[in-house]
Order: structure tokens, then C-alpha cells, then sequence
């Protein structure tokens, strides 16, 4: 900590954030999106770009690092959340940023991610998930489809799907969210949020891979059926979709069920809440996108606030100085039971 | 007092032995901190049971604690005990075969019952037909002596038992004249808001000592003189704690925070433990989810700039092996602690091996150097930690720290270093942002340019592909090629910074001994003796293993044979037939206890003769 | 599979169980108590003893296997969900049991326990939670309550728990229970359902160490207040607790809070439903135990029913052959594109 | 037709080079089969880009894939190829420093704009300036010819350009006097739901086929000579294809089922999605969550009976590590494979390497051997991965086997062994339920007596504990080194059933070469031009590097030097030199490449000077 500095923020432009070297995702890939929202979000967060660090593991996804052109560390596959909180400890200072996939982050990164959710360390989150590995040439990960034919599925995988968003919930982050690399704007906007949150936030954004999982989100970003399959939460806000927001998810007291507006008085509509006080809607809303006939949300799922990781370490280590006095090289060598020879 | 006889002997090794709930390790530990306190030189090895918690009585609860205290210097806990303090069947059992001839045994009789005995599946009792014929056996019932002691103690039967291991502590005490003081002092600060307790364990440390002086039982008791050891502040310490004290003290010397990332593992935890005490010092211990969220995270840490170590033990080392291939393509500064154990796989986890320096060396994808350190014993861990933290930061390089559960857990008087005798460790960072490449590399050391997080202007990006001098990912051959070679010979170079060992001997004759980490006290023991015995025999006990010491080769050139003495089946001994093409041979055993120095003295003479 | 010998069952008894090793755990210990009523357990389920394998990871819980004369193999720390998936994959006639603790299953183990629990692999997993690294002498876990002192933490631990049940839930698991070392024949019922279950079935085992963490659940285990503090879930029954049966926890809508029976009529207190057909009450439930002033629910959180992954494996195996006809080691060679060279 | 030349050759090495969309590895297959088809000998190398994904144009996405194939038996993709077609300027950038003196350029002219030139950051024209002036540069407007050919099709223009790479495929099929038959055939059952495609494809590569017999630019066809190999029923196969058939064979051979965990990493990948596709040979596929998973199922499902078997690459090895130990002190039958691939940590992830023999050795904690072997070529990758599998059932042990990124990409003609051919695998199971003991050992090979889940009445516990005979935990410390070197010797004996290489050369003269694994082919071609030069030198190619071959120590006496070319930086050199005291030297490139056998022949002859 003592290295760095700590200089007057000078207002940041996304050009301040373009990494010289060039992105090498496929033509037409999601990432670019994810990458060009984030170019904007950086410099609205206030914090020096000396400050701001990147972690990535190892997928397509993965190669976000190199293009912003903050500090990157472009690490082993699965580790980034591990690395990262390292990081963070290390230097409470900093903007951390996990980017990763839904390989990188679910199959063999699942430990390290679900345990950086459960400590509420300040980090945020960002996984691209595009139901397959990427980079590896197409194989199923655990959020492919049941069914879906891949390089190692050849027949159709039998593996069910994991829900990134409720395992986020499960594991204790403190704000989830989801969003879509076709919605640059909502992009936007929840990268923001998450980046602001102080404690674990965790994004599942949902992106396109052209090449081995092309339309993968079709009924939620095509122009002619996304509004009948997609919800933007909005907090304190009712759940309303459809083409004329005709239609509305409704609590009906054990479950979220498709409604029509015109059935109901618009304030006893259920409003949605992002507090993270109800455990019950959380993960009734996040089951949603499992089932084939009900829409999918996007926005904030939970939104909580508790004391981070790095915080009541912090506290841990000033309320033990206070008691015992700053310990000094001189008192640590000399503690415990001395004896002189003579 | 007067009637009984004072003799005065050089150096005695005692064990104590009894049941895991007799609280033989603490009986040790006293012992040892009033052996120190008496000014003699020791050394210990607590020797408890595996991971197993076992049901009382069986020989799998036996928990034992060994002390060589001498007026001479000592570096090992004594191959076989002179006195053993068994206070029970299965104690006896376990111990007896280590035991030297015409040894003293003290039994606690009272529970020499058929239940012990059978649950020690003795078919008769030994204090009963003659098979403790050869030892001078002395029978104490250690349990009713200390009841009667507690009498009017208002604690309950089974609590005044808990302190018959200080009645047994008092009469060692008195045979081998030491003072109750320090015991005294400790428990009344142990103990301090429990005054019953206070008062039952010092009467009963009362009791055995004056059971011992007025009782016919024991006619003689024992001096040992001081020690002639330089003189100074000392502490007792064992090797996890100086481990520990190094880096803290490291990190203080580099004004730099120390993090530690770990995954409770058995002989490491220790450290960890002892690290997490000490937040007032800025120390960051992270207890991760496994062994690769532990050096994963250290490695973060590293990344942005704090002294970074992570500590496990073999299986822990394999799970870091990916990890550890990270750091060192990204050339961070990074000490990975790993205290030793049997093996393979869980093998024996609470005993004693050196067969992890193969994967120390070799366990990583690709070509993947570190440089490899060994602690000799329970305080040079201290020197060991310090320095290896030295040339992680002087090389920008992960640097494997071999300790071994021996060590670890044994302690010895630790003379305490004078504050500023201790060198300065400087970090040093990149200053010039306009020019700034990450894989600069300093001419003398090959060490890249750092620059942390934070640092404005030298933002910049790293990772585990291969890459080029601006950090950037690079898949052209050549730079391969010379990246990997760099990589190689930076490691190569740090023998030019490192202090050779000494050779013990003469420097040339017809065997040359080379070892290397805990068989320390073994070898010296066995090579003190040697020299007593006149044989052409050296010794070099190497501190860094990778690179091995540039001296080497010119040393093994003087010598017509070579031993090797290892606990595990040949390691170190090949890296020196392959590096010096020396038909160098191992002494080699694998039984997860320190080697034994006079089997080795055996192996040195039948070396020599075999010339 | 060809190995695997068809005999008639026998009837067995619980000393056709018992071991010739004796259990070394510490005196007082839980283990003792899940030991013994799986040995009522096993000759329930009607399968021949050689067709029975545990497996366990490392820990003292991990020891189990040792104790039954089983098939059994003490694997190493945290990899026994993947092993045991090998195990029943390799063959399907054998009934597989992982025996676990909360570092071993939640720590090390984490990430392959949720993929266990999502590809729903026909394996009853049980966790003994004893909220402490008891094996390796007393670290904190990751169950381990927030500020809780052990040999890693001498001045609180600052991390926030796991809710084992929750993980299992959204990891996918079709059958979730809880149960306690201390009430025997709840374990002893919960471990047989659990046991007959077709799927990934989990069961958490609160369990006292004695030695570490003696007394983490007397809120739930001393006659004095475990009436007030501890609720068996029936399917089909309302949630009763208290001395006198006189609460109950009821579903006001949006989470359960408790009520006085008297207040209500009988029929319209919240029924459980174990079906898992409703996320919302599931997690509801299992996130009661995390909240001071709940009480704790044990018994089935889940209970589904849905295809096993080997079911599925053996399917598309069926199909494929019937598809393509059985593969010889002549077809195997000569597939492809061949030419002969004269 | 008439008025061109048709010369003999010998043998040819061509190079397709293009974009990463440009399908230049679909056309070096086309080119391959149909090259074995007409009888020569061939050996392949796809040489594609990285992981990454690089934006149209650029150097870091081209795409290669080289092919040799000659009259005579080749072993080799050829040094430097003979003939480059390249389809854009990067894939020239790229390549042309690799391409022999005087040797033949097909460029397509159409690519070579401004905007392409700047994206491969040529500064002038390569066309029009002088740089290929060294080069026989055939200049060929492929697309446009390609339009034009395509002009009634209805495909959109941009699928028309796809069908360019059959143009060019056309072009090379005329100049080297291949049949199109086999490319036909194939295009009408790959496409044989798109009709549009079939025709286009087939039009285009007809045109080439045309263009080049009828037009000015090429005077010359080459014929290579039907090469005398072994006559029998061939197809071409990649090492992955091969190792996957290997382990099926071996399943059926044993009456096994093949049970596969592994995850996706390159190379490795696709071992595993070939056998994924063989359902109907009841072989199980399961792709773990992460390397650690995958060998830990595949240890369960060898405990339970299957034939397992885990298939990695360099970081995924590593993280195996701990879990090899397991399936060493539980001693179940097992074979991991790694591909090898450029390290450390990510390294090089599509680029070939030989770094990780090492990491195989010795990368577990404790003393846990296993035996190794590597395979030589594409279609010696079935003999290694049938070896390994008899090995790890005689032995109950598991075992490595190594290949690379380089064999397991490229292709060659396979002489497809006969069924019966094939040994049987025996597996043997215990037989008596009373005196069962598992790790009772047989007296010849030490293997353990297995039994497994299922087989009433051998009901057991084994686990990663040292043990003793009965599977039971064990503490005793002569147990564990019994134990430890019980296992040792087993692996040792593993040479007693294994047979040895054999020597290539005279069994006595100056250099001994000793090489393993995917080098086999480049060595080859080296030793034959040194015996055409007649210099004394000899080559012992290694098939077991663990244990080494009993005779090796007798055949490196008859030499006075000894030289290991290795794609590492001296990894076999030290485990020769420690075993053998012998003087053995290094020959190290680590390019990422194969070696080069040029390269290596100026090595020897230098060797031999030196003596
Ligand atoms: C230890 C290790 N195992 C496997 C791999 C191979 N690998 C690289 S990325 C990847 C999966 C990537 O999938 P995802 O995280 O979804 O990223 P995407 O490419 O889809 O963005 C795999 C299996 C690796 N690099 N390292
Ligand atoms: C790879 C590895 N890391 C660490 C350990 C040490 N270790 C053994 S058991 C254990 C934790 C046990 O806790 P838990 O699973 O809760 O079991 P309990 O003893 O409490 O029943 C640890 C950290 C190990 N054996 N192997
Ligand atoms: S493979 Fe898919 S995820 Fe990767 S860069 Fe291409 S389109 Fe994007
Ligand atoms: S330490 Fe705790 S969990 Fe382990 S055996 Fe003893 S009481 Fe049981
Ligand atoms: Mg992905
Ligand atoms: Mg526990």
C-alpha cells in the first residue's frame, strides 16, 4: 500500500481506457460490447486509472484485460477470483475487476467463485456467459442446454445447467444482477451499479459466441419476440413485458405468474425489490430463466449492503493495534519467553 | 536430601510418553523451557499420533515428547532415550524398542491394569513377568499419589487426574535438578483466572518433586552443567514459529506488509496460526478455500506489492504446482513454504520425510526454475525464511522454502538476533514510466522490472502466456526460446548472491558427506563422532539446493566417495550424479523419523572401508 | 460392470456392517452417532453388502468408511464427490455413498460437490457439519459463524458462513434434508430416504465435535430449549414447534414468520411440501437457520424426481448403438476413410 | 496438357498457408488423403494460430498446415517446405522465412491490397518490390478466377470466396499429378444437404484444376512415386485419433468398458471428443468440472472396474498432481496422457514442446513412481496408448503417456493392424474371499490383488494412508518403508515385460544419440543423412522412459559421446547422466516447433569433431 499514490482524479475519457493493442475476439463476438460499455463505465467511477486492475482467468472472455489499458493481469484458468482477493487484501485502494466466463468462472473456477461471493470481498464480477467454451473450440460448459450438441457432446450433452445468478445468491454476493451484450444501454447501466457497490457484485452477462453457440439468447434479443421473453427489473417498479407492457409477473403469494395488466389495479401488481431482505423472491425471480415458457429478468436481483471482507480485516487489525501497541520488529523478536545466557 | 547422591553427567535424552489426553506435550514443553532456562543446550522432538484421535488406552493415543539436554551443543533429540517417563501400558509399549539399554523407566502404575493392558494388547504385565528385565524400572503410582496430593482439592476425580502429568513433571524435576520456578510462574499465568486449577496442578508439581527427593525409590539425581553456547538473549522456538518470526521479520525489514494465503494443512497450520497473531504487526493471513485459492491469492497479493508467502505441506505443494507455474512466468516475488511429510499421497501426515525436493524442482508444466531453500533446524528456519525472501525480492522469483514436520514441530534455544544485524532487503521499482517494460531485465541478476498497481503512468499487463519484454503476449519461437532460457539462467545466477556453506572437514580425503535440510543434527552428530574416530571423512551441508553452490564440483573433485544421506529414497543424490557425473551414493530411509546418526556412522565406516 | 456378481439377497443385519476396525474417533464424538444409525440404515436398503461403497475425502468425518464393512476407499481431501462419480458411473448397480465434512465437502471440496449435485448422479451425499476443521485441530470452517475464535482466527473469524442446504439447493441436489447427531431416530430416518433416493441426494448433518467446537448446536440439542429452537418438517403437515406445539412458522406471503397456533385455525397454517416443485419456500426455509431469532427446520427441504445422469449415460448409449449397431473392435479399426496399398 | 513437362520426384514438402477463415487446414487434409490414397508416404504438421482468434488479415491469424510426401518412407513434415501457397500477405509474412532457397510461391494476387498489406504490416508490396526475388513466385488472382468460375451459382459472393481454397487445392492437385476423385467424393457427402455448396466446391476445384494444366504459368507437373511401403489396408489418422483408438482397442482386448474424465484443454481436446462420439463401443465420457475432477472419476471408475483412463495437457497435469499420488499408493490401474504443449504456466498452448517429462517423473509429493511412456508419430500414438494400457493392468499402477501438440495434430498413413493381432489383456481379480488381502503382492511383477465392488465377499477399505497388506492404516515405520520401497521395485520391474527399442546403427562408435517421443521423426531423417555421410554414429530411440530399458547402460559403453536432442532445455540428459555417470550432452531448441533435423545433424557432426 505504501507504493501507491494517491493523486487528484483528473476527469477520464474511455479513450484513456483504449489498450493499444488491438481486440482479437471473432468478428461479431458479444465481447465487444461488454468491452465497449465498459470503456464508458470506467471513467464515470471516479477512481484513478492506476487504481483500477483487471483479473482475468483463461477463455475468449478472458482476454479482457489486455484491452483497457489499466493494470491486467491475464491469469490461469479459473483462478482470477482467488488472485483477485488477493489483490484487494493487499491493497484495499484498488478497483478490482474479475473478468470471466461461464467455463472460467462455474466449471473449474466454481470453488474460488462461490467463496469470493461468501466473503463479500469489494470486487466486481463480470462473467460472460455464452453457454459454451469459447476459446477451447467449442465443448458444453455447465450452462449449456441440456441436449446441445457440441465438439464433446456429439449426441447432445446430458449434464443440466447450472443458473449463474442463483448460485451468486446461494454463495452470499451482494449484488447480482444480469444483463445482455445486445443491450448496450442496460449494459451499461448494471456494469456501473455493480462497479459502484462496495462488497462482492457479481454481472452474468449474456453473450453471443458467434462462432460455436451463434443465437444462443435469439427469443431475448430479437427484435421480433424479445419483448414476450424479457423483463427489466426495476426496483420498486412492477414487472411489466410484452410488446404493449401488456403483460406483468405477479407474486401470487408462492410463486411469480404471468399476468395481464388490464386484469389488475397497476399498484397491486408485485414490485419489485432489490434490497436483498427476501430471499423467497430472489430466488423465485432467478428460477425464471430456467423455465422455457416463462421471460427472463434482467437488472439487479439483490442489492444488500454489509461490511466487506477487506473492511472488518481492517477493523480486526486496528482494534488489535490499539490493544496491544503497533508491533515493531524490536517487540516481536524479544516476545514470547526470553532467557539470557551469560 | 543429603543422603542421595549428586552425579553429574554431559548430556541426557529423556521422553515422555502417556495417553493423547495426558498432556505429555505440555509436560515437554515445560521441561524444555526450564532446560533452556538452566542454560543448557537441547533440542526436542514431540512425536504425537496421527491425525487420529484413538481411543484412550490403545497404542494408537500414544503421545510422546523427547529432549536431548547436554552441556555440549546438541542437534538432534537424541537417537535413543536414556530415561522414559511411561504413564501408561501403551506408552511403555510404543517406546520401549527406541529405549537404550539399562535405560531408567518411570511407570505410572496405577494404570498398568488388565484394561490397559489388554486395550495395549499386552498378554501379561510387563511390570510383572521379566521383560523389563534390562531396564532400571521405577514404579510410582503416580495416579494415587497425586489424589492423595488433591485430597482437599474441591475439584472432581477426574480433573485432579489431569494433574498427574505435572506430579510426574516434579520428579524429573528433581532427578535431573532443575527448579520448579519457571513451571511454577507458567502456571500461575496459564491458569490465571482458574485459581482451583492453579492450586491442584502446583501441589501436585510439588508433590512429585518431593516424592522424588524423600522417597528410597530414587537414590541418585543428575546435573547437567550449563552449556558452554555463546552467550545472549535466547527463546525456545520451533521451526514453525521462526518460520513465522522470519517473514514478519522480513517484511518489517523491506517496510513492506506481509500476507500470508494458506489452507490449514498438518505439520504447516502452525504457521498460519502463529502469523494470525499477529495483527498488530500488519500481518494479512487469508485462510482460502484450498492450496490453490492460497498461493492463487498470494500471488494477487504479490501482484500488488505486499511480501507474499503461502505454506503447506507435500499433497498442498502438487495442488499449488499450476499456480506456481504462474508466478513464475510472471516473475513475481513469492515464498512457498512446504513443511514436509510423508508421502506418497496422505501417506503419513504427522510424520517426518524429505521426498518432496523432486517436486520442489521438477513439479510444474514446462520449463518452470525455482530456487530451492532448506532449514536445518527448529531456529534456522528464521535465517531460512529471511533469506529466502531476500533473493524472491532481489530476483522477482517464487522460492521454495523445504522445512519438514521434524523441524517444525521440534524447538531449540533460539539465540535472538539483534535488530539491526539483520540486512535490509531492498525492493525496488520501476522509475520511469515513459520507457517502462515490465520484462527489463536488470544485467547482473536478470531480474525484470516491477511496477504495482497504483503506481500511475506504468500501467501495463502480464499473464501466463508466453510473452516479450512489454509484458504482451508473443508466439513468435525465438522470443520463446530466449524467454525460456532467461527464465533458466536468472535462477542460474542466484548462487552469485548467496553464501556458500562450509565445508566441516577437512577439504579433501576419502568421503565427502552431502546432505541437506532437518538430517542437520543427524549428520553433525554422526560426523562429530567420526571425527572422534579419526576417519577421513567431510561433510557440506548445502542451504540452497537450487542452483546448488558454484563451490561444489571443485569440493567433490577432492574426495574419492560420496555419501548422501536422505530421508526418502534419493533425491538430492541425483542432481548431484547428473550435475557432477560423481558416483555418488545415497544412505537412504524412509521409517518417517529423523535419521538415526548412529546408523549413519555406521554407513560412513562401511563406506570407507569399502574404498 | 461384467465383474459385478448377482447374488440373491440375504437379509443383513447392522453386525454385517460392523467393521473389524474400531471407530477412533474422539470420546463423545457425533460421528459416533451417524455410525451407528447407518449401520441400522444399510440392511434396509436391499442391497447385497458387496454392491454398497462409501467414499470419503479426508477429515475425521472422512474416516467413516473405515468403520463399515463395506467396500470402502478414504480418498483425499475434498475430490470424494468426483470420485464417487466415476464409481457410479463405471457401474450403476452399486449403491454410493460420499461421507463428508464442512471443510471437506464446502472448503476444498466445493466445487465438486455443487457439480455433483447438478448432474444429479445417483449418490447420497452426507455432510457432517460440525462448523470446524476438526481433523487438522481446529480451524475455522467454511461454516463457522462470523466471529467465531479457533487456532486460524485468535481474534474472530470475519467471514460470512455457507448455508449448506442452500448451496446444495441451487446447485441442483433433487434431494435436500437436514437432520442432528443428537436425535437418532430422525437421522436414522432421514439417512434412509436419503439412501433410497434415485439422484444426487444430500443430507447436512449438524455434529458436535467435542473436541473443537463442543456445543455449536445445544441451542437445538438441550431439552431445555430445543423445543423453541428446532422444527421437524413434515411433508404435508404444518410446521409446529414449541414445548407444546403451540407455534407454528407460516407463509405470510412473502417469508415465514411464526404465529401462535391458537390464533389460527388448524388447516390454514402453511402445509410443507417437500416436492420441489417451489424454489421460493425451499429457500425460505433453508435460509431460516442462518437468522438468530428462527428457529431451525430440520427434515426434507427437497425431494425430486427426475432422470440420473447415468440413466441418461445408458440411454444414449441404448440409442446410439441402436442407432449405429454395436461397435467391434473390426468396425472400430477399419472406420474411417481406409485404402489399400498393394 | 501435352506441351507441359512432367518431372519425377522423390519427395515434396508443401506449405497451404492463409487466413484462419481461409480453410487451410480443410485443404491440407483434402490434400493429404488423397495423397496416401495415391500411395505415397506422407507426415503432416497443422500449424494453426493460437487460441486467440486475431481480426481477418493479420499475422497472428494465420493459419498453416505443411505436408510431406515422397516415394520414400518420411517421418517428417519436411524442414522447410519446397512449395508455399499463400493466400494473403500475412500468411507470405508469416511463412517465408521458413521456405527452402529457390522454392515455389503460389500467391493469390487478389489479397494483396493496401489494406491486407498494412494489416500484415508489409511497408511495400512483397509483389512488386524485390524481396521474393529468390523465389520461383507463381501469381494467380485465386479469387477472382474463383467468381468467375462460381458466376451462375446463386450463392451470395461472400460464399463464393469460401470455395477459393478448393480453387487453390485444384492448382496443387494438377501441379503434382493428384486424382480430384477422392476431394469429390468427399465434398458430395460433406455436403450432402447443400447442394449449392457441393456444386460450387466441385466447380472451383476444377477450375483450379484447369487453370493450372491450361494455363502459361505452370510448365511443369511433378510425380512422386507409389512409395514401397508395407502393403495392407491404410487411412490417415492424427495422434489424438489414434490414442483414442488405442484405448478402445485396449477396453476390447481387456472385455473392459473405456471410461474417460477429462476436461477440455488444447491439445488434449480432441482425444476426448473422438471417444465421445463411440457410444456404441460402450465407451464413457465424462467431461469433469476441471483436471482435478477428471482424474478423480476416472480413479473411481478403475477402483470400480472400468478401463480408465485421463487425457490432459502441461497445466492440467500438474493439477492432477496430488490425485496421481493417490492412484500410486492405491495402486489401481490407470493411464494419464499429456499432450505436451509450450510451458510454463499457459506458455504456448497450440505450439508442441517436450518440457513436461520432468513434471511426469517426479511432479507428486513423496516417493511415488510411475511408469512413462512416449509415443513417436501420429499412428505410433495407438501402440503407445495399447502399451500403457497393458502396463497399468499387469502392474496395477497407473501410467504416463507422453505426446505432443506436434504428433497429436499431425496425420499419417496408418497400416491398420489386424484384430487378432492384437494381444489380449488379462485382468486378474483376487479369487479367495478368505484370505483376501489387497495388497498382497505377486511375486514376479509385485502387483497388487485387486478386487473390486461388486464381488461379494472381498469386501475392503484401501485409501491414500500408508497401509499395510490388509489395506488398513499403518503407522509403523518399517511398514512405510517396506511400503514405499515395495513400490519403488515394482515400477522397476516394469522393464522385465517391456520391450527394448532397438539401435539403429553400428553397436559401437563414436556418438551415441539417445532421443524420446515426438522427435523420432526429425532424429530419423538426421541418422539417415549421417549414415549416407558415413559418419559413426548410432541412435537409441526410447519408447519406456520409466524405467529405462535395462540394456541402455550396456549401449551407451560402446560409445564415446552421447548427445539427447530434446524440445526442452536438457530434461532425458539428466536423468541419463544421473543413472548412467556418463557424459551425455544436450541438444535444445525450444521454439515451439519440431526439431529441426538440419539442425540436428550439424549438432552431431559438430559433436564428432569435438572428440
Ligand atoms: C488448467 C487449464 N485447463 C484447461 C484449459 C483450457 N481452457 C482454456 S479456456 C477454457 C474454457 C473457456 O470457457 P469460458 O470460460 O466459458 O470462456 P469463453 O472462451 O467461452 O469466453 C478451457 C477449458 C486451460 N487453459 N487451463
Ligand atoms: C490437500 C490437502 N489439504 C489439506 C489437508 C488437511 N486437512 C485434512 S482434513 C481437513 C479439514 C477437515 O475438516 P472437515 O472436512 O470439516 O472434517 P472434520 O475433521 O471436521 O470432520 C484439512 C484441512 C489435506 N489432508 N489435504
Ligand atoms: S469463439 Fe465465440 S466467444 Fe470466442 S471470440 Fe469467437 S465469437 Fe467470441
Ligand atoms: S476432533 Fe471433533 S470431530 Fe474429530 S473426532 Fe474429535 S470430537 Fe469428533
Ligand atoms: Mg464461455
Ligand atoms: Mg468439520
Amino acid at each position: 500500500m505504501a507504493e501507491t499514490m494517491h493523486i487528484e482524479p483528473v476527469k477520464l475519457t474511455r479513450d484513456d481506457f483504449t489498450s493499444p493493442i488491438d481486440a482479437r475476439w471473432c468478428p461479431g463476438c458479444g465481447d465487444y460490447s461488454i468491452l465497449a460499455q465498459m470503456k464508458k463505465v470506467l471513467p464515470e467511477l471516479g477512481v484513478p486509472k492506476e487504481n483500477i486492475v483487471f483479473i482475468a482467468g483463461i477463455g475468449c472472455s478472458s482476454r479482457f484485460p489486455y484491452y483497457v489499458d489499466t493494470y491486467g493481469y491475464h491469469t490461469i484458468h479459473g483462478r482470477a477470483p482467488a488472485i483477485a482477493s488477493g489483490v484487494k487484501i493487499a491493497n484495499p485502494d484498488l478497483k478490482v475487476f474479475v473478468m470471466t466466463g461461464d467455463g472460467d468462472a462455474l466449471s473449474i473456477g466454481g470453488n474460488h467463485f462461490i467463496h469470493l461471493c461468501r466473503r463479500n470481498i469489494d470486487i466486481t464480477i463480470v462473467l460472460f456467459n455464452n453457454e459454451i467454451y469459447g476459446l477451447t473450440k467449442g465443448q458444453y460448459s455447465p450452462t449449456s442446454k441440456q441436449g446441445q450438441i457440441t465438439k464433446s457432446s456429439p449426441y447432445g450433452s446430458i449434464e443440466r445447467p447450472f443458473n449463474p445468478v442463483e448460485m451468486a445468491l446461494a454463495a452470499g454476493a451482494t449484488f447480482v444482477a444480469r444483463t445482455i451484450d445486445r443491450e448496450p444501454k442496460h449494459l451499461e447501466h448494471i456494469l456501473k451499479r455493480a462497479a459502484m457497490h462496495k462488497g462482492t457484485s457479481f454481472v452474468e452477462v449474456y453473450q453471443n459466441c458467434v462462432i460455436f453457440n451463434d443465437g444462443v439468447y435469439n427469443s431475448l434479443t430479437d427484435k421480433k419476440v424479445k419483448d414476450d421473453n424479457l423483463i427489466y427489473m426495476e426496483n420498486d417498479k412492477s414487472l411489466l413485458f410484452g410488446k404493449e407492457k401488456e403483460k406483468a409477473l405477479h407474486w401470487n403469494g408462492t410463486r411469480f405468474e404471468v399476468v395481464q395488466v388490464s386484469d389488475h389495479s397497476v399498484d397491486t401488481l408485485t414490485k419489485h425489490k432489490e434490497d436483498g431482505g427476501n430471499p423467497a423472491a430472489e430466488f423465485a425471480l432467478s428460477s425464471l430463466s430456467m423455465e422455457a415458457h416463462l421471460p427472463t429478468p434482467i437488472g439487479v436481483f439483490r442489492n444488500a449492503h454489509i461490511p466487506t471482507y477487506e473492511q472488518m480485516l481492517q477493523k480486526q487489525i486496528d482494534d488489535v493495534t490499539e490493544q496491544k501497541g503497533e508491533g515493531t520488529l524490536e517487540t516481536l523478536l524479544n516476545s514470547g519467553k526470553t532467557f539470557e545466557i551469560k | 536430601m543429603s543422603d542421595k547422591q549428586v552425579k553429574t553427567l554431559e548430556s541426557i535424552t529423556i521422553r515422555f510418553a502417556g495417553d493423547s489426553g495426558d498432556g505429555m506435550q505440555l509436560t515437554g514443553g515445560q521441561f524444555t523451557d526450564t532446560t533452556a532456562i538452566a542454560g543448557n543446550d537441547l533440542n526436542t522432538f514431540p512425536d504425537y499420533p496421527a491425525e487420529i484421535r484413538a481411543p484412550v488406552g490403545t497404542t494408537f493415543g500414544v503421545s510422546g515428547f523427547q529432549i536431548q539436554l547436554s552441556s555440549k551443543p546438541v542437534h538432534t533429540p537424541g537417537d535413543a532415550p536414556d530415561v522414559l517417563v511411561a504413564m501408561n501400558p501403551a506408552a511403555l509399549k510404543v517406546n520401549l524398542p527406541i529405549l537404550r539399554d539399562n535405560g531408567i523407566i518411570i511407570v505410572n502404575t496405577d494404570s498398568f491394569q488388565q484394561r490397559n493392558l489388554d486395550l495395549a494388547k499386552y498378554e501379561s504385565n510387563p511390570l510383572e513377568d521379566d521383560s523389563l528385565k534390562l531396564y532400571q524400572v521405577f514404579r510410582v503410582p503416580i495416579t494415587t499419589l497425586t489424589r492423595e496430593a488433591l485430597k482437599d482439592s474441591p475439584l472432581r476425580p477426574k480433573e485432579k487426574d489431569r494433574s498427574k502429568n505435572f506430579f510426574a513433571l516434579g520428579m524429573t524435576y528433581w532427578m535431573y535438578t532443575r527448579s520448579m520456578e519457571p513451571t511454577l510462574e507458567w502456571i500461575n499465568t496459564k491458569f490465571k483466572n482458574k485459581p482451583e486449577l492453579i492450586k491442584a496442578n502446583t501441589l501436585a508439581l510439588k508433590a512429585g518433586y518431593n516424592f522424588a527427593l524423600s522417597t528410597e525409590i530414587f537414590t541418585t539425581s543428575y546435573r547437567i552443567e550449563r552449556a558452554s553456547i555463546k552467550p545472549g538473549k535466547y527463546r525456545n522456538i520451533t521451526g514453525n514459529e521462526a518460520t513465522a518470526l522470519g517473514f514478519i521479520a522480513a517484511a518489517k525489514k523491506a517496510g513492506k506488509e506481509l500476507y500470508l494465503g494458506s489452507y490449514p494443512i498438518t505439520p504447516a497450520s502452525d504457521i498460519l496460526h502463529e502469523l494470525s497473531k499477529y495483527r498488530n504487526y500488519g500481518v494479512k493471513t487469508f485462510q482460502a478455500e484450498d492450496e490453490i485459492a492460497g498461493i492463487a491469492s498470494a500471488i494477487g497479493a504479490s501482484y500488488a506489492g505486499d511480501m507474499a508467502i503461502t505454506t503447506t505441506s507435500g499433497p498442498g505443494l502438487a495442488l499449488k504446482s499450476e499456480a506456481l507455474g504462474l508466478a513464475v512466468i510472471t516473475e513475481l516475488p513469492l515464498v512457498v513454504v512446504n513443511v514436509q511429510r510423508g508421502g506418497p499421497s496422505t501417506g503419513l501426515p504427522t510424520k517426518t520425510e524429505q521426498a518432496d525436493l523432486m517436486q520442489a524442482m521438477y513439479g510444474r508444466n514446462g520449463e518452470a526454475p525455482v530456487p530451492i531453500i532448506a532449514a536445518n533446524s527448529p531456529s534456522d528456519c528464521f535465517n531460512a525464511a529471511f533469506e529466502a525472501m531476500e533473493v524472491a525480492f532481489k530476483f522477482n522469483t517464487p522460492v521454495l522454502l523445504l522445512t519438514d514436520g521434524y523441524i517444525a514441530n521440534g524447538a531449540e534455544p533460539w539465540l535472538i538476533p539483534k535488530v539491526d544485524e539483520l540486512p535490509e532487503i531492498k525492493v525496488e521499482y520501476a522509475t520511469d514510466p515513459d520507457n517502462y517494460q515490465p520484462y527489463k531485465r536488470d544485467e547482473e541478476t536478470l531480474s525484470r522490472t516491477m511496477a504495482i498497481p497504483g503506481m500511475a503512468g506504468f500501467e501495463h499487463h502480464v499473464g501466463g502466456l508466453e510473452k516479450d519484454i512489454t509484458g504482451n503476449v508473443s508466439y513468435v519461437p525465438e522470443i520463446h526460446h530466449e524467454m525460456v532460457n532467461l527464465r533458466a539462467e536468472k535462477i542460474k545466477r542466484v548462487n552469485n548472491y548467496t553464501q556458500e556453506p562450509e565445508l566441516f572437514g577437512e577439504p579433501e580425503g576419502e568421503l565427502l558427506v552431502i546432505s541437506w535440510g532437518s538430517t542437520y543434527g543427524s549428520v553433525f552428530k554422526a560426523m562429530e563422532e567420526a571425527k572422534n574416530r579419526g576417519l577421513s571423512v567431510s561433510w557440506y551441508h548445502l542451504r540452497w539446493i537450487n542452483p546448488l553452490p558454484k563451490n561444489l564440483g571443485t569440493i567433490i573433485k577432492h574426495f574419492k566417495k560420496v555419501l548422501v544421506p536422505e530421508i526418502n529414497l534419493g533425491q538430492l543424490v541425483k542432481l548431484i550424479r547428473a550435475e557432477y557425473l560423481v558416483d555418488a551414493q545415497g544412505f537412504n530411509r524412509v521409517l518417517g523419523l529423523p535419521l538415526n546418526s548412529g546408523e549413519l556412522l555406521e554407513a560412513i565406516e562401511s563406506h570407507l572401508k569399502g574404498l
